[in-house]
């Protein structure tokens, strides 16, 4: 028999303080100094972490708020020349996410609880460095943020990618601002009634209202009034609703809506705010005799430098706008003339295109799975299967 | 419930009454189709349209399949408009929430029409809060349903608000009274 | 034009609280008094939540790791006669469970991260409610415990339910004791080398240790030093280990080990430890020469009031004892004679007995499904599919 | 690396030791199949067999079906006794992390053959460590597998030891060594 011992805590809050200093340098640094001849074997392969190259227009981010555990949500970053899976990033509960247009940085709104489903309740903004895939700082919400199904007009930067805008619904209506230079809270701006961010300018954006109109807002980073402009119902938010997932070009400046039936409404980004300047349908008689309508979930998408928009279309009655896509029809945002018609071989929820000028289209399905095409060939390029549980949202840079 | 609580919603409710009115006040619309539910009673931010008229041309085609026997399917008639894990596979019922979870004091409402009598009625869209996804019986219904600018008619929200915590567990389905 | 205004925030840390309080009550209490009359509905419904009655001996908690999403598991409460699920509990990362002999409390093992993977590490013991499903405390666990795939001797109770054993691994060996009526963290023991914890004795517990031999522990509560007696090997750990999931029952204090090529080592719970008293084989030489061997997880369980002992079986080479079942064989624990071979028809990881007098046996697929059978005239009861991602293991009442 | 940092590993390097200096005088078994490796070096707490002779017989099984091109397949011949989501296919390789991740500055060793030469190698089975799972190509070996009261030959256990953060995110398998 030998006497044992009770032991303090070998790793305490110190213990895990220097653990994280240890990582830094153990795979490569530790030498073999003071071992045994016999405990040292040749070592032919370093063991390092794999670093990404600066962004690629081509790569894709894809959010997937993991419908069976939404506390575990990821998002994936994926090469569309391949395509292959680069890496991911841990989110939190129905997170949102945005790309710096400088291409340095990712913003992820996300929400934790400090034992997962349950105690305190943060609401952050999360920086990501896009080469490490590693949180570099967080700052805190304090009025919190929307929990929804992930949608893109949640979260969105300003034109000049200065200021976060994060919509909140508590249920009262607001827009927690973010200063994202110096990674500080500015403050919550009330818009009774209203949702969505779709940032207009500098220090200003526009949101959705349930009468079919757009509000303007214009706020002052400094903590003066915003000022708050109502704006005229551009379509019956009744007998026709428009989408959330709008196409909205920093680039270009121009804004598409496009409603359960089909009808789109074309905007500008002014000053002022969001203007509509023009309406026309995506189909035609026939088409509509066939049923043909937009539905999914990011079912839209703009290649700026070719005014082309992309749009998810599948067969069926009213009300089945969330239904995913058959085929993705092609328009000529100028002529507002179809270019063509691409078959989906699995429908899809969402769509995204990369901006630059060998532009790839992206087509998410429901089963998990990503389809790339040749933006301008409709060629396929490839699939990438069992992309987590239930991606639902596509990122691309510059959009 | 404690006078501290009362407060809290009290304030709940005044948000959201004030961003009705405000809006609504142009065109009327949300008038006529939503209402946003606390506890057993309506909120006296919208007054219901009785008669059911609009959401009884919604709801029609899913009655034409549903059924009134089996809340573990898609077709419970209930269901017209519900998004998301059915709280009857996870140990819970249409108004009832599993062990351990909340029902949200706030909700939306939709119509569905009984089959059995062919009779419109108010549902409560309710989620059950403060544990993450049951993961059992996913359905998606959207008959009605609408963008998130129409919050008291989208169902992508987790309607949780005023619950001890906003983790989406399930779906449920109260019946609240005939439309 | 409006002016608009900066909101501070409506939900802080006190808002929270608020916000629990008045979830008591809501669904229940709230009057009508005040509204005007055409803004209240007749009510037909109550909204409640399910309380479950007393713990029955034929439910079955079934504890899933989620292993695309470590950090999101889950335990699911099974009512055997259905089968289905009562209700369930989210656990942290790769979580254990134990059940109180008095079936009042639910104790889970786990460990969480401040945000959700990343942030200051938190091991806890969780208490649950068993009619609730709510947790009603937790004690810290400030030296951690063992992070590994989920196996049933990582955590046990003393056979008195009194103290909380948790294995640790860190990687040195510990094994951290809480008391759990008075909810305090007593201390950790270093058992160095050895593994896993079998309860003996109320403030006793055995382990097996890599020479094949097990070590036996006796601690004081009050802070004496624990006395560790080393055993002398009893199976040979380099030619036909152990597998780590044995058959321990509180109640007539027998204890099963079987190796990966069939060899069963019978135990007895001894004032002075775990006492190897038998040893005898699972397969004759016709089984034997058509492959058949034990395999899986959880491959073993036993039947306290009849003495019967169940065991996962396939047919396979050396090194297939992760392999499903695909037949449960039933001995007689006394006799040592195979009674029946139930076949299965989805491969089974994992097996449990109920501990009653209509016994029911459970078998976990890789498929996540769980089938249940009549444990005496073994016909099939019924199958729940869909049981979560990865279910692994199986409790009941009464081991 | 600095000294502190130094000391913490040294500490769990030195718990190690006891652990296998005080079970392994007995009969010796691990001395002569496992070992554990911190960084690059073989911690001196267990001689290795170098001659290869126990785990070549285990390894053969797996090698006979091994390929050497692809690491995002299970049958990638250094992955004979590997457990988990393979690096490969999460934006890593056979001995890297992907973005983000830590390999674990400890491991346990197995042994697998390299169909081409023919040869047996030592290969350490490392985690990358710091995310949630990557979820994707799971594979399961088990050849020469043992329970986790011999950790160094183990599969199930997060081997992360030493790694800023414990969370399992895929499994590698560098190459360290000839058997």
């Amino acid at each position: 028999m030998i006497r044992g011992r009770w032991t303090p805590p070998l790793f305490g809050v110190a213990g895990f303080a220097l653990a994280l200093q240890l990582s830094q340098g153990i795979a490569q640094e530790r030498g073999t100094e003071g071992l045994p001849p016999e405990a040292v074997l040749e070592v032919s392969e370093e063991h390092t972490t794999a670093v990404l190259p600066e962004m690629d227009p081509h790569w894709v981010y894809v959010l997937d708020p993991v419908f069976p555990h939404l506390i575990a949500s990821k998002i994936y970053v994926v090469d569309g020349d391949g395509p292959r899976i680069l890496g991911m990033m841990n989110t939190g509960y129905v997170p949102n996410l945005a790309v710096a247009p400088d291409r340095n940085t990712l913003f992820v709104a996300e929400t934790y609880y400090a034992r997962g489903t349950r105690g305190a309740r943060t609401d952050v903004i999360t920086y990501y460095d896009p080469r490490t895939l590693e949180p570099t700082g967080e700052t805190v919400l304090p009025r919190g943020r929307f929990l929804v199904v992930p949608k893109k007009p949640n979260l969105a930067l300003t034109t000049d990618g200065r200021y976060l805008l994060s919509f909140n619904m508590e249920p009262a209506t607001t827009v927690s601002v973010v200063d994202v230079r110096e990674r500080r809270y500015v403050g919550d701006i009330e818009v009774p009634g209203c949702a969505l961010v779709f940032p207009t300018g500098p220090t200003s954006f526009s949101m959705l209202c349930p009468d079919g109109s757009l509000v303007h807002v214009r706020f002052d980073p400094e903590g003066g009034e915003p000022e708050i402009v109502d704006g005229e119902p551009f379509f019956d938010s009744e007998a026709d609703p428009v989408f959330e997932h709008a196409a909205v070009s920093r680039t270009d400046g121009r804004v598409f809506f496009v409603s359960y039936e089909g009808r789109v409404y074309e905007g500008a980004l002014q000053p002022e705010g969001l203007d509509i300047v023009a309406s026309w349908s995506l189909v035609n008689e026939e088409d509509r005799a066939q049923g043909w309508r937009p539905g999914g979930w990011q079912l839209l998408a703009y290649h700026a430098p070719s005014d082309r928009l992309f749009v998810l279309m599948h067969r069926g009655g009213p009300w089945t706008h969330k239904q995913p896509g058959e085929e993705v029809w092609v328009f000529d945002a100028n002529t507002r003339r179809r270019l063509a018609r691409v078959p989906l071989a699995h429908p899809a929820l969402s769509l995204a295109v990369s901006q630059d000028d060998s532009p790839l289209l992206f087509a998410l399905s429901e089963a998990a799975s990503l389809t790339v095409f040749d933006a301008v060939s409709f060629e396929e390029k490839g699939t990438l299967e069992g992309l987590g549980d239930s991606p639902f949202l596509l990122y691309v840079a510059d959009e | 419930m404690s006078t501290v609580a009362m407060r809290v919603l009290d304030r709940v409710a005044e948000r959201m009454s004030r961003l009705a009115a405000q809006r609504t006040s142009r065109r009327g619309l949300l008038a006529r189709i939503g209402a946003l539910v606390v506890g057993g009673a309506v909120l006296p931010l919208l007054p219901v349209d009785r008669s059911g008229r609009i959401q009884r041309a919604r709801a029609q085609a899913f009655a034409e399949t549903a059924q009134t026997t089996d809340p573990t399917q898609c077709n419970y008639w209930r269901y017209c408009a519900i998004d998301g894990y059915m709280c009857s596979c996870c140990g819970g019922g249409p108004s009832t929430c599993p062990p351990g979870t909340y029902p949200s004091p706030s909700s939306w409402v939709g119509t569905c029409i009984n089959p059995d009598d062919g009779q419109a009625y108010l549902i409560a869209y309710r989620d059950c809060c403060g544990k993450d996804s049951c993961g059992q019986c996913a359905c998606l219904a959207t008959e009605g349903e609408m963008p998130v600018y129409r919050p008291q008619l989208n169902n992508d929200i987790v309607w949780c608000f005023g619950a001890p915590n906003m983790v989406y567990h399930c779906s449920s389905a109260a019946l609240i009274g005939k439309a």
